[in-house]
Order: C-alpha cells, then structure tokens, then sequence
C-alpha cells in the first residue's frame, strides 16, 4: 500500500460560457495589460490516494472526478499524477 | 462635509450607502471607477456588491480600477475610507487594511442579523456611538471568514485594530478567526467591515444602530475639515 | 421567458432519417401551415425559426385560446398581458411592474444554472418595462426531501437563486418551498419579480419608425441552449459534434447587473424607442415580437452580431439562448450616446439591423444575401393555434363518491392522537417548518428597502421617498390542486390575496405561472382548462385583473406528470407603512379571535398526510363572496387602526397559526376553541377564507360590530401572554366525546414555545439532511 | 510575435484553511471512500499571452499570478507552459 498525490484540473468545457474568465479578462486593461486573451478560469484539486499501485488509486480519482470535481454538463477535467505530496498535509 | 461612494461594476449597495450617509448628515456623491478624480471627496466609502461579480476572489480585481489609485492617495494623506463588505473585501486586496477574507466556513451565502462590539470609541468611525451599545445589523456575503496568520492577529490586536467582533446568540456567521467583522488601517484612518451599517440606519427596517457608525464617520469628517 | 421550457426532443442519432421539420419538432400539418403563410416552402433556416417560434413555450399554441377568457383590465393597470410585464400605476407618478415565471426544465437539467438564468430572465423582464427590480420571490416544489435526488435539486436550486439575486442586488424577500412526490423527477422553479418605475419610463417592446436602428447589447451570442436544433446542423451542415452544442446555460450574473444599470440609464435618458429582452428563441423571438407589436419589420445583417465562438451558422446565431442580451430599437441620431452607455458599462454593443416597413423579418447575410424572410406576425400573433380537448379524468375527487357518507368525524380521538403532538408534528413538517435554511442563503436586505422578508408573512417593501409600502406574495395549493384543479387555483388566488390584505395593503392585480403536463393529453388539457377558469373566476370576485403570466408545460416524466400547480403572485399597495400589520402577536393581554369559520373537508391537507385522514375526504370549498367580504372587512379593519395582528390561517390550519403567531411574535397565549364531531377540521383543517386577528381589548366591540355589519363570523378565542401556547377544546368533539370513545387523548394543546419552536425551526433541515 | 498559452495554479497556502477542501474530503464517505486525504482546492487559470518570446510572455503571466490570480497572504502560485492552445477561442 502506498499513497499517490493527484491533481485533477476541471475546466469549463468549450463553448460554454465562462463569466469568470471573462470578467477577469475585461479588467486585464486596467492592469495595463493588453496582449492576454482566451482567458478561462477552472477548479484545481489536489489529492492524496491510498492505493496497492498508481493505476489503482488513479481510478479512485478518476471516479471522483467524474462524480464529484466536474459538472459534466458544463465542466470537462483531467488527472495528472504530482511528483510528490506538493504541499504538507493542512487540515 | 461631502462623501463620495464608490461605483464599481458589480457594486450593489452604492446607492443604500449615498442614502444612508445623506441620513447620517453628509452630502453624499457616487464616484465612478473609472474616474480617479475623488470630487473633493471628504470621506471615501467602498460599498457592499460584487465588484466584477467577485469572480476570482472578492475585490481582486476591483483593487485595480483607475479610482483606487486616488483611494489610497486620499488614504495616505490620513483621510478617511470606510469599506462595507465588498468594500472590506477590496481594501483587504489592495493591501489598505490588514487580512483577507475567505469563503465563509458554511461554504454558503449568509445573509443574517448580527451584533457587533464595538472595541473602541475613540476612532473616527466609533466617536458616536453610545458606550456599552452592541450594533445590530445584517451580513451578507459569501466571502467574509477574516484570516491572519496568528501573529499578526496578536499585533493587530495589540494596536487595537479589531474594531469590531461578532458578539451574542447570533454568532459569528462566517468563521472569522477571534470573531473579527471589522478593522483598522495601522494609522486608524481605513476601516472595512463585513456587516452592512447602511441597511441598518432606519428603525422601519430592522435597527437604526448602523447610523451610529456612518454619523461617526461624518462628525470626523466634518472635524478634520474643519482643523484643515 | 427565459430558455425554452420544451419537451425533450428526440437523440440525434434517432432523426438522421426523420424530416428536418420533425426532427425540429414541427408536425406534417404544421409544415403545410407554414408554406401556407409564406405561400412557399420555408428554407432550413426559416424552418429552424418557426421550430422555436411555434413551440409551446413562445406560442402558447395550446394555452392562447384559455387565456383569452382571464380578466385582463382594470383600474391602473397601464401595461397588461402580451408585454414582457404587468405594469400597474400606484400613484405620485410611479408604477409598479411584476411577473412570475418558470424555469422548470432548465433546473431539472442543471438545478444552479437553471434556477440563476431563471432569475436573470424574469428580471430582464421588469427591467425591459423601464422598471428597476427592486425584489424576487421564489416558489420552488421538490419531490421527497429524504431522497438523493430532491437534496440535490433543493441545493443546486437554492444556489442558483441566490447567487444570481445576491449578484445582481436584487432582494430576494419571498417566495413558497414545498414539498411533494409528483415533483421528483420534475421540480418547479417559478420566480417572481417585481420592479420599481417613474410612468413616464414605462418602455414597449416594440420596433416602431421605419428606419431606426436595432441594437443589440450585452453578453456576446454563443452557441448556448441550441441543443434541441442541433440537428440542424447535423442535416445541413454534416457537423453534430455535441461538445460544440451546449445546451446549459451559463448565467453571468455580474454581465446581469451591468445590463440592469445600462438598461434604465438608456431608458431614463430617452435614448430608446422600444426595447425587448433576449430569452427562449433569441434573436429570432426578439426581433420577430417587436416588428410585429409595431406593425413594421425588421431587417437583421447577421454577420453583425458580436459573437462569443467562431464558425457560429446563421441558424445558431438566430436562436442562440445566450443569457445577458437585450435588444434596443434606437432612432439613428441618438445611436452615438446609445454606444456611449453600453460601452461605460463594459458591455459589447452593436447596429444589427434596422426597422423596416414591410412586416417582415429578413435575415440578411455576407454580402447582402438574403437568407431568410418571414412575416413577424406568422412568427408570432399569427402563429399557429391548437383547440386542444380536455376531459376530467375518470375518477374525480371533487364529489363525494355517491353513497359514501358524509365525513362526520375525521379520525383525531379515535387514533389516540393527542393535538399537542400533532401540532409539534406538524411545524416540523418540511412544507410547513421554518425557511431559515433557505433564506439565509439569500440576501434580503440589499436596497434598503426590506421591511419584512421572507422569514413570515407576505414581504414588506417600502418606497423611498413617500410613505408607500408594496406587498407581495406567492402561493400556490397544488395538494388541493391535485384533487380539484379548479379548487386548486381559486384558493391560491384567494390565498394570495388574503395574505396582501391581511398587512393592510390593496391588491393591485395578479400574476400567474400555470404549472401543468403535457397538453396533448385530455386529463392535463381538462386541468389546465379548469386552473384557468377558476383563476378567472377568483379574480373577477376579488375584483382583480390578471395582469400577466406564464405557462410550463410538459411537466412530466417516466413517473408520470405533476400535480397540476397554479402558482399565484399578488402585489398589493399599502398607502402609509406607518398602518401595516403584522402577522405576529404582539402584546400580552391582547385578545385573540377567528374571523372566518371552518368548513368540512380534510382532503388536500398536510393533516392528512400526517393523520392518514379518511381516504376519499374533500377538500374544503370556498365561497367567493364570503372571501371577498373577508377581505374587505379586513382593508376596513386595517385602514382603521383596529387590528394588532393579522395572520392567514392556511397549511396546517388554525393551530399552525396560532402557533406561527406566538413564535414569531415570541409571546405565548391562553386560548379556547369550540370543536364539534370533527376536532381536526377545527384545529388542523385547511378551509379557507379565515384569518387569526389580535386586537387591543378595548377595540374588541369595534370589531366585532365591524364583523356584524360584513356578516362575517367573529369568534374570540383568548388572551395573548405567557411562553405557552395553551388551546383547550370546549363542545361536543371535546374530552366528554372522547372519552366515550374510550381514547382518553388530551383535550387541549398546552406547549412550551420552545418546543414549537424547536420543532419548526429544525423541521426542514432534518428533513433535506442538513442539519447541524 | 507569437502566441503562448500558460496554466496558473493557485493553491491555498499550507496552513491556511480551505473549507472547499475539508468539505470535499468530508463529503467522500458517503461516496464510499475512505482511501483519499488531503485534500486540497485551488483555482486555475488558463490564458494565452502574445510576446516576442515564451519568456517575455511567462514574464507577464508571472506578474499576473503575483498580483492579481493569488493573494499572497493565503495562496501560492505556480505557472506551466501549455503544449498547445489547449481551447478554442471563447470570449
Ligand atoms: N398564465 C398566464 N396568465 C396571464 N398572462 C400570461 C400567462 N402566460 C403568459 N402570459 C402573457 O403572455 C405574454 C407572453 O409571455 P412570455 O412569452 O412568457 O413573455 P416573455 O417572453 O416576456 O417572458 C406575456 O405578456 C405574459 O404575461
Ligand atoms: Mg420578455
């Protein structure tokens, strides 16, 4: 048993209306910044997994991701394995 | 004596906050974000909203309208900012009160009454209100969990910075690390909080204990023009 | 309307091989009665704006000839029924505009999104009559609140409400929570709006001036809520990639806000001849409406639509859903400040197109092109009609079966049910415990204006500037609605009404949401048909028009449809705040009194459902004439300064409200009711037409000689005071009776307030599993 | 001049609450989980940023993250180059 440290990234999906992305992109200007577009704003989770392999608690997360981290009416994510737990346990 | 509130997109409480302070006795004018002239603003007051719909974090991107330039300015010069909810949210970004404010511990809006202690009565936000009063007035927001690391929280303690606690069977609504609704800039002249004196300065809606702060603010105003 | 509330289409898979005109949705008869309006075949372009045009939702193709039959004028009323809004004048030059609508099958889909576009579309409905919103209620119906689903719903809608008003600064003050199987698979979002306006602000949708320009401002248009004509695509353009195809709208709350101000700045500075929201069939629903309110056409350049995505076909631009747009008909020299306002609020803006005086809507593309040309009115007034055929289903509650006996008794002593306990048990009931859980997500004080929201009674609004309050309120029965249709609808009118009456205020008119199945099926048409008339009959007693609505159809599922549902908003006018009563009792040893009598019949009642009541019982019927006595007697009663307190008794009957009327007010009270062979129908009954009233004790005999003279019957029942709530029953149903009957059960209700109030205030969390 | 597209993490900084995050992990029983802890929700931004070279253009992501995606006093940021525009234009 080991434990693996995951990200999932969920994104709006294309297509879909991104208020947040859009609005930040509309204040850009006031920074002074005029060469950033296309900009779309997401959910970033990162996880710890207890599992016998990577591929076995990849599936957990995986299944998470679909039921619980993404609106897939709406939302599209991925899953990406972390080199190492990135930040230290915070409860 | 003349307030100025500023108008950003998304606020929402820009004209409860010009009414209100015309109740406290002021002359009250809403600013536009865009503008960083401050009118001859006396006092400076960052309303409750959603500026740019509080995507991203609460007042992140509102800090970087044109206006707040000259709100920091009117800061540093000692005049006086009060900001109410997303206006407390703004300040917190831009760095002109200490701390920031997190998603409420429910995860949830709260919209609710509260009481308030007031710390202090010699600020210019606290000279009217009688001694022994707690303030009744409603939260409202989705991000008002004050966060500090530990030890600035004793300092801003120590200076008398918290000018405001959540107090009594209400409770304190969002989580707020020591109970803190409201604080002060280090030279007392900026002071956000996250209930909103402003729906609170009428009898007919619930409390009139809000116009003590607003009639606080206009006093010292109105006295600091007038040793000017 | 917002997004179309339609029925759900067929896959794509499954129409590759169908006509495109029923893969659209469009029957065989319907295509030939398109060709006959054009005197030629449509195009797929023109078929793919009849497809959205003739639907249900922006036709009322099955509800047109019902509504006809509601009374739609009345005195004030300067905006009616075929305007985005109800606008009714209050005086001192201002108006007052309102409107409920529903937004079911989107929640059901994506319960946040659908219920915060919800929001958006019926605000941009007030905002479009030149009104500022100034407050929302919401009337939300869940299936079991112990089940997966329903806590999903209830939270992802709750949200989505909140997060939209919250926003935008809207006051959410209001609104109706209920709870009932039929809903599992189909909840109901209904939300009503209500605004503020100068009269001389009041703003048409319509595209009058041949020449002037139309624009479009707002959110830019993107592929959203095209799912359903995405077959179109797939028949054209051999491209039905559904990643593309969103069908969930996103709202944007923050562009909502931004569009609100820039709305009633341009409308303040006279900058606009007409303007017309975007909602259900875009582009297409806008321009054809306006064009065919004021007898012009329009002529649309598509490639001028500022566009969110590329590659976008000229059909999706023309029935886009895309949330946050408006459409404004502005005379040319005034198109420079137009331009000027939009862009100050950060919102993209353009001239797509310019009135025209042939009456047709003409879509031209690159180039001058003409893509598509189709008279506004067949789009529209002229669209197509259907006389549907209603029959009441075979069995049918609302006579007694024949033989059966009268209901003499209803169960209480006999069960051994104390009273007390079912009191406790009934203010946690979900559909009748506290809606703290809800409101507190909502903000209700944003505006300063909020006297009372939505924590009991009807909401308080006050005007700024006079000492005018409004008063306003949703309700529906649809318990009774399930027995009775036409029951259903009057006592929601009337409840309705009696809750804006009871504060004092006026009622100004009505609006309504008419919640029901699927039209082509004879019971729902005979139920819609019924709602209807009694929603006509109701109104007409009151002496109210109705001044505008909506109508949700196809509310069904695998499990069948939903109990039919006439939702009911009223606002009423109070003239000096300084006058409004308040439901809560106030002072000890004031005394308290019923007006109004209890009638025979459990059926419909949250009693039952609790008791298990006897099985065929009816519910309770109204007399219009009494009701309207009752109010009348009560405006009277207010308007002199006699009552303390007013509170409708309704769900749970008059135990509940008594029970409501010492928690709120935090006082107890010592009391007595007369019970005859039916305990419960007294205590726990719904009849309608009754109101719990506190009066100072010396302004008893003015009361009761008020009642005299309106034949209303008055009953004193006690004293307030005390932290109990004590009820001892007196007359034949009471302890002699039931002791006969060998069930020894308590004859009164004598409870700590503290435990009513645990019970109410616990009752829905428990129930939706959020407690703690 | 070219066009680069960046992702932005923001995390909440170790020891800093995140509510998102406990209620997410609190939430995982009832899914029948048991094997994932620290959890942790962040945010991301995509964008795309024009610049004579992915380094001028990184500059200005990282000016971006630092003064306006994360709030220093809770949150801590890192960037990432994208292979590739990864969506669609969506304004
Ligand atoms: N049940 C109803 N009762 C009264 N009026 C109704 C009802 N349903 C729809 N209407 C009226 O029909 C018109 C068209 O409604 P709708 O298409 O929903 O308008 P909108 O697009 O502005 O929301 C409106 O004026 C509305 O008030
Ligand atoms: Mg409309």
């Amino acid at each position: 048993m080991s434990t693996y440290r995951f990200c999932v990234s969920v994104m709006p999906k294309p297509g879909i209306l991104d208020p947040q992305g859009r609005a930040l992109e509309g204040s850009l200007p006031h920074l002074g910044v005029d060469s950033v577009h296309e900009v779309r704003v997401g959910r970033r989770v990162e996880l710890s997994v207890d599992g016998a392999s990577e591929g076995a608690a990849r599936a957990v997360v995986e299944r998470l991701a679909d039921e619980l981290f993404a609106n897939p009416l709406i939302e599209s994510w991925s899953v990406e394995a972390m080199a190492r737990p990135a930040l230290e346990a915070a409860r | 004596m003349k307030v100025g509130v500023v108008v950003f997109p998304g606020s929402n409480c820009d004209r409860d906050a010009i009414h209100a302070a015309r109740l406290a006795g002021a002359q009250a004018e809403p600013l536009w974000h865009e503008d960083p002239d401050l009118h001859g603003a006396d006092a400076v007051i960052l309303p409750g909203g959603f500026a740019y719909g509080d995507y991203l974090r609460a007042g992140a991107l509102a800090r970087f309208s044109p206006i707040m330039g000259s709100v920091r300015e009117h800061a540093e010069r000692g005049g006086l900012v009060l900001g109410i909810c997303n206006g407390f949210q703004v300040l917190a970004e831009a760095g002109l009160v200490p701390g920031a404010l997190l998603r409420n511990a429910s995860l949830r809006f709260e919209h609710r009454w509260v009481r308030l202690t007031v710390t202090r009565r010699d600020t210019a936000f606290t000279s009217a209100i009688p001694p022994d009063v707690t303030l009744l007035m409603p939260v409202a927001h989705g991000e008002g969990c004050y966060t500090s690391p530990d030890d600035k929280l004793d300092a801003l303690e120590a200076r008398g910075g918290v000018l405001f606690r959540y107090v009594g069977p209400e409770g304190n609504p969002n989580g707020s690390a020591r109970d803190v609704a409201g604080v002060l800039s280090e030279r007392e002249n900026v002071c956000g909080l996250m209930p909103h004196p402003e729906r609170a300065s009428e009898r007919l809606l619930g409390s009139d204990d809000g116009l003590l702060l607003l009639r606080s603010l206009v006093t010292s105003a109105g006295q600091r023009l007038a040793a000017a | 309307m917002t997004v179309a509330e339609r029925p759900p289409r067929p896959a794509v898979a499954e129409v590759m091989h169908t006509p495109l005109h029923r893969a659209l949705g469009l029957t065989d008869h319907e295509l030939g009665v398109i060709g006959g309006r054009l005197g030629r075949a449509p195009n797929d372009l023109e078929l793919a704006m009849f497809s959205v045009m003739w639907s249900e939702h922006c036709s009322y193709k099955s509800s047109r000839p019902l509504l006809r039959t509601l009374p739609t004028s009345g005195p004030g009323l300067v905006a009616g029924v075929g305007e985005n809004a109800g606008v009714v004048s209050i005086g001192d030059g201002l108006a007052v505009a309102f409107k409920l609508e529903s937004h079911n099958h989107p929640s059901a889909v994506e319960p946040f999104q659908g219920a915060a576009t919800g929001v958006g579309g019926i605000l941009r409905d007030i905002f479009t009559m030149g009104a500022r919103p100034i407050a929302v209620l919401d009337a939300l119906k869940f299936g079991d609140p112990s089940s997966a689903r329903t806590r999903r719903l209830v939270s992802g809608v709750v949200r989505g409400v909140g997060g939209y008003g919250n926003c935008v600064g809207v006051p959410t003050v209001g609104g109706e929570l209920a709870f009932h199987p039929s809903y599992e698979e189909n909840p109901l979002v209904n939300v009503m709006a209500v605004g503020l306006l100068e009269e001389r602000d009041l703003t048409r949708a319509a595209a009058p001036g041949p020449g002037n320009l139309v624009v479009l401002y707002g959110s830019a248009t993107g592929r959203d809520g095209i799912g359903g004509a995405s077959v179109l695509a797939s028949a054209t353009f051999g491209d039905a990639d559904p990643q593309k195809r969103p069908t969930v709208q996103v709202g944007d709350p923050f562009a909502g806000k931004l569009l609100i101000e820039a709305s009633l700045e341009l409308i303040e500075r006279g900058l606009l001849e007409g303007l017309q929201d975007l909602g259900a069939a875009g582009i297409t629903c806008a321009v054809s409406e306006t064009a065919d309110r004021a007898g012009t056409g329009i002529r649309l350049e598509l490639d001028a639509v500022p566009r969110r995505e590329t590659g976008m076909a000229a059909f999706e631009v023309m029935i886009s859903e895309s949330q946050e747009r408006m459409l404004a008909i502005v005379r040319p020299d005034r198109i420079d400040a137009v331009v000027e306002v939009c862009r100050r609020w950060g919102l993209p803006v353009a001239v797509i197109g310019r009135v025209t005086d042939d009456g047709d809507v003409t879509v031209a593309g690159a180039d001058g092109v003409e893509l598509a040309r189709v008279p506004a009115s067949a789009l529209t007034s002229d669209a197509i009609v259907y006389e549907r055929e209603g029959r009441p289903p075979a069995r049918s509650r609302r006579a007694p079966a024949p033989g059966a006996p009268e209901l003499a008794h209803d169960g209480l002593p006999e069960r051994g049910m104390d009273p007390g306990a079912v009191l406790v048990s009934l203010l946690g009931d979900p559909n009748l415990a506290s809606r703290a859980w809800v409101t507190g997500r909502y903000d209700e004080t944003v505006g300063s204006d909020t006297v009372c929201g939505g924590a009991h009674g009807a909401a308080v609004v006050r005007i700024k500037g006079t000492a005018k309050a409004l008063v306003m309120a949703t309700d529906s029965n649809p318990r009774v609605g399930a027995l009775d249709p036409y029951l259903g609808a009057v006592s929601a009118v009337a409840e309705c009404t009696r809750n804006v009456v009871i504060t004092g205020a006026r009622p100004l008119g009505v609006t309504d949401c008419l919640n029901f199945g699927d039209p082509e099926r004879a019971e729902a048409f005979w139920q819609l048909t019924e709602a209807v008339r009694g929603i006509a009959d109701a109104c007409r007693a009151l002496g109210l028009a109705v001044t505008g609505g909506n109508v949700s159809l196809y509310n069904e599922s695998a499990y069948g449809a939903i109990v039919p549902t006439t939702q009911i908003g009223v606002v009423g006018l109070l003239d000096d705040i300084g006058r409004l009563v308040h439901p809560v009792f106030r002072a000890g040893s004031d005394v308290v009194a019923l007006l109004g009598e209890s009638t025979p019949g459990l059926g419909g009642s949250i009693y039952a459902d609790h008791a298990g009541a006897v099985p065929d019982d009816r519910p309770p019927g109204i007399d219009l004439a009494r009701e309207s006595a009752l109010q009348a007697l009560l405006l009277d009663a207010t308007r002199s300064g006699l009552l303390r307190s007013a509170q409708d008794v309704g769900g749970g009957g008059l135990c509940v409200a008594l029970a409501e009327c010492c928690l709120w007010g935090g006082i107890g009270a010592d009391l007595q009711v007369t019970v005859g062979t039916a305990p419960a129908v007294e205590l726990f009954g719904e009849s309608p037409s009754r109101v719990v009233v506190s009066v100072a004790p010396t302004a008893w005999d003015a009361l009761r000689s008020l009642a005299a003279g309106s034949g209303i019957p008055l009953r004193r029942l006690g004293l307030i005071g005390g932290d109990r709530l004590r009820i001892r029953l007196v007359g034949e149903g009471a302890t002699g009776a039931a002791e006969e009957r060998g069930a020894g059960v308590a004859d009164e209700v004598d409870m700590p307030l503290d435990v009513l109030r645990r019970a109410w205030e616990s009752g829905l969390p428990r129930a939706i599993g959020e407690a703690g």
